[in-house]
């Protein structure tokens, strides 16, 4: 019960937070909108050249929001020290690490909503009919993403050369991840139904339960001194 | 088919180069703490 | 409420803490002199379990603080530089978050008479990016007693503040001690706390140079044993 | 001590070149080449045993908290990238002659590519701390979620190839396998331990000097 205030009460801080310094995510929605320019650079005029490339550049385009917007979930903690503050709190910290996961997942799932319906609508690629399985496969990406990356967020927060450190140690681990969803989404695309792409989906929810896992038996390790 | 000694020669080249200078990088490591550790009790 | 024996922090070969050993009691507070780098916020920090000692034993209120550091957190309330607050966040929702991940009673009457206490109650909503130094710490301040604390743990509790600032915590901790809590005080100046103080130790070089009761030394004797003794640690080698 | 597992791996290494360039015969199908499989394979399942013992140390760190595992899974973590490096150079150089190119996004070797990018990204981890306690406890998270994820990454990219392309090449492991070759495997993957072994040792006492001083 507690534990489920705390996680909460996390939750409520980080997001009470975000919309108050709406200055961040406008930026990330900005940035959202000139990856969208820069694929469209880097790939030419052809519409189906961009159209077969859709389901790679889509989680390029997450993979790249979500290194910005995870890499900075801990920052705000350094500030006054508040990062102390929670690790004098008694009680199991992995209900921190729930928290702020709950948070980055919907952080990531706003910029991912704005980034589909601008694709959408600039890349004239229908996304609108297999809607219901490509949120599926969203979802479970998007946790994978965040497990590992609100992980690696609060240990690279204390590191120098964070900015860097941050995305060399998160995308191998999110290799699979990547690989699952662009193949999932490519397929969804193509009309094919849920079923084709079942071993995909028990992939991320499998590597899902992994990392969440993790995270919540190593959190209090990465917090704690 | 070709005797391909050459792809042989070059992969266990490369494999004997990276592993004496990994051996040798330790010997050094090792030779310089051990200089240090000399060092130290003199100096105090 | 604290028992610390033989505590070590070294760093490598580098020791930090070289064997500090005190006991204080229940309404007790103590004041930790010594000068910059010293290790005052380092044996402040292994008393709030924030680090850990390499060797050492110490207990909080009965507690092992090194084998059960939950348990002896439920007591700690520490304020230290950063006085622990969002600034996003209202003075009653930076309250009521702390307290929450405390595990206690959020209810609005708690917060606004913790808020009344430290004279915060009429800028309650207001965000804390307004706030002055000196407000901010009696944030810190009203959390800790939210929390219901034991042992307060000060680390420079008075820099920054100005004079009736000061004078505000030093009453402050006179209430907290008379209330039966412990505290501890670290600082490098002898402007405040030391009114407050029962006892005044010295560090130096990591080890406590000195322990006495505050009522059996002057100021001008204090300043001297405080140049004498941390002169001679700086020049020792 | 460890001079002697130092002189017992130089003689490993001596029976294995002599194993797989005298002993072996000459490979039906892919020839000469094949021989750098004695150096292929012995160099991956030893980057592998590498990185078990990353796993060990970090989970005995955590546990524990005494350097001495951090100090196992350090040495083993720098000791597997220099393996999974050879792995990846020795597979490319195979590659070229038998599949006509230097890379191939081959099941095998991309997940060893992963491997290699995961814990190269270990290493630089743990030189941007300097505080031993802190460098540690970090470096055991990634240690421990590296290897969990070992498998997640095995079975995404076969999946993934096989999207692409069904599977007609054939890797050297799956050519029926000659006795006589497969005693030089052998010899070369015992050989490969015992030098893991020393260089582990040394490693690890050089980063127990590193701590005293």
């Amino acid at each position: 019960m507690t534990y489920a205030r705390r996680a909460w009460i996390i939750l409520w801080k980080d997001l009470l937070i975000e919309r108050r310094a709406k200055e961040h995510a406008n930026a990330l929605l900005f940035f959202c909108l000139l990856l969208l320019f820069l694929f469209q650079f880097a790939l030419g005029p052809d519409r189906e050249r961009l159209a077969a490339a859709v389901p790679g550049l889509l989680w390029l385009g997450f993979i790249l929001a979500g290194l910005l917007g995870l890499g900075r979930s801990f920052l705000g903690e350094r500030d006054n020290d508040c990062w102390e503050g929670l690790r004098l709190t008694p009680g199991d910290k992995s209900a921190i690490y729930l928290g702020k996961l709950a948070g980055n997942c919907v952080l990531m799932t706003a910029v991912e909503i704005i980034l589909v319906v601008l694709f959408g609508v600039f890349y004239d690629v229908d996304l609108w009919t297999p809607a219901a399985p490509l949120a599926l496969v969203l979802a479970l990406g998007t946790i994978g993403l965040a497990a590992v990356g609100t992980l690696f967020a609060a240990m690279t927060t204390q590191v120098r050369a964070r900015e860097l450190l941050f995305p060399v140690l998160l995308l191998p681990v999110q290799v699979p991840v990547l690989l699952a969803t662009v193949s999932a989404t490519q397929a969804l695309l193509l009309g094919q139904p849920l079923a084709d792409v079942a071993h995909w989906l028990k992939l991320l929810a499998g590597a899902d339960l992994v990392y969440v896992t993790i995270g919540i038996l190593t959190f209090e390790f990465v917090l704690e001194g | 088919m070709p005797s391909n000694w050459g792809y042989v020669f070059a992969a266990y080249g490369i494999a004997a180069v990276a592993l004496l200078s990994y051996w040798r990088h330790l010997a050094r490591r090792t030779h310089a703490l051990a200089a240090r550790r000399a060092a130290k009790p003199r100096a105090t | 409420m604290i028992s610390a024996r033989e505590l070590r922090k070294t760093y490598g070969s580098n020791s930090v803490i070289d064997g500090v050993s005190f006991e204080l009691g229940a309404g007790q507070c103590l004041a930790l002199l010594g000068p910059n780098g010293a290790g005052k916020t380092t044996l402040l920090r292994i008393l709030a379990t924030l680090l850990r000692p390499t060797a050492g034993a110490l207990t909080i209120g009965g507690a092992d603080a090194l084998r059960e550091p939950e348990r002896a957190r439920a007591l700690i309330g520490m304020v230290a530089h950063g006085s622990y607050v969002y600034e996003e966040l209202t003075a009653r929702e930076n309250l009521r978050f702390w307290e929450t991940m405390r595990g206690g009673d959020t209810a609005a009457g708690r917060l606004d008479a913790a808020l009344a206490q430290v004279e915060l109650d009429g800028v309650a909503d207001e965000r804390v990016r307004t706030f002055s130094a000196g407000m901010k710490r009696r944030l810190g301040l009203a959390r800790v007693l939210l929390g219901q604390a034991r042992l307060l743990l000060l680390d420079e509790p008075f820099t920054g503040l100005d004079r009736r600032g000061r004078k505000w915590v030093n009453e402050f901790l006179l209430g907290f001690k008379a209330a039966g809590g412990a505290t501890v005080i670290a600082t490098h100046s002898f402007g405040g706390g030391l009114g407050v103080a029962d006892r005044v130790a010295i560090l130096g070089s990591g080890r406590l140079l000195m322990d006495r009761p505050a009522a059996d030394l002057s100021p001008e004797e204090l300043h001297r044993l405080y140049e004498s003794l941390t002169d001679s640690v700086e020049a020792g080698p | 001590m460890i001079r002697v597992l130092g002189w017992l791996a130089v003689l490993g290494l001596v029976a294995g070149l002599a194993a797989g360039f005298g002993y072996a015969p000459r490979e039906a199908v892919q020839g000469n080449v094949q021989r750098i499989m004695y150096l292929h394979v012995p160099a991956v399942l030893t980057a592998y045993l590498a990185f078990a013992l990353v796993l060990a140390g970090s989970i005995g760190y955590l546990a524990t908290r005494r350097s001495g595992w951090d100090r196992l899974a350090a040495a083993a973590g720098e000791i597997g990238v220099l393996f999974t490096g050879l792995t990846i150079v020795s597979g490319s150089i195979w590659g070229k002659p038998t599949w006509g190119t230097w890379w191939t996004w081959d099941a095998r070797l991309t997940s060893t590519a992963v491997l290699f990018c995961v814990y190269v990204g270990y290493l630089l981890l743990r030189s941007l701390i300097e505080d031993p306690e802190a460098r540690a406890r970090y470096a055991a998270v990634v240690g421990i979620l590296g290897a969990v994820n070992i498998p997640i990454v095995h079975f995404s990219v076969k999946w993934w190839r096989a999207l692409h392309q069904p599977s007609t090449i054939l890797g050297p492991e799956r050519s029926p396998i000659d006795p006589a070759i497969g005693l030089a495997l052998f010899v070369n993957w015992v050989a490969f331990t015992l030098l893991f072994a020393y260089f582990l040792s040394r490693r690890m006492e050089i980063a127990r000097l590193e701590e005293q001083t």
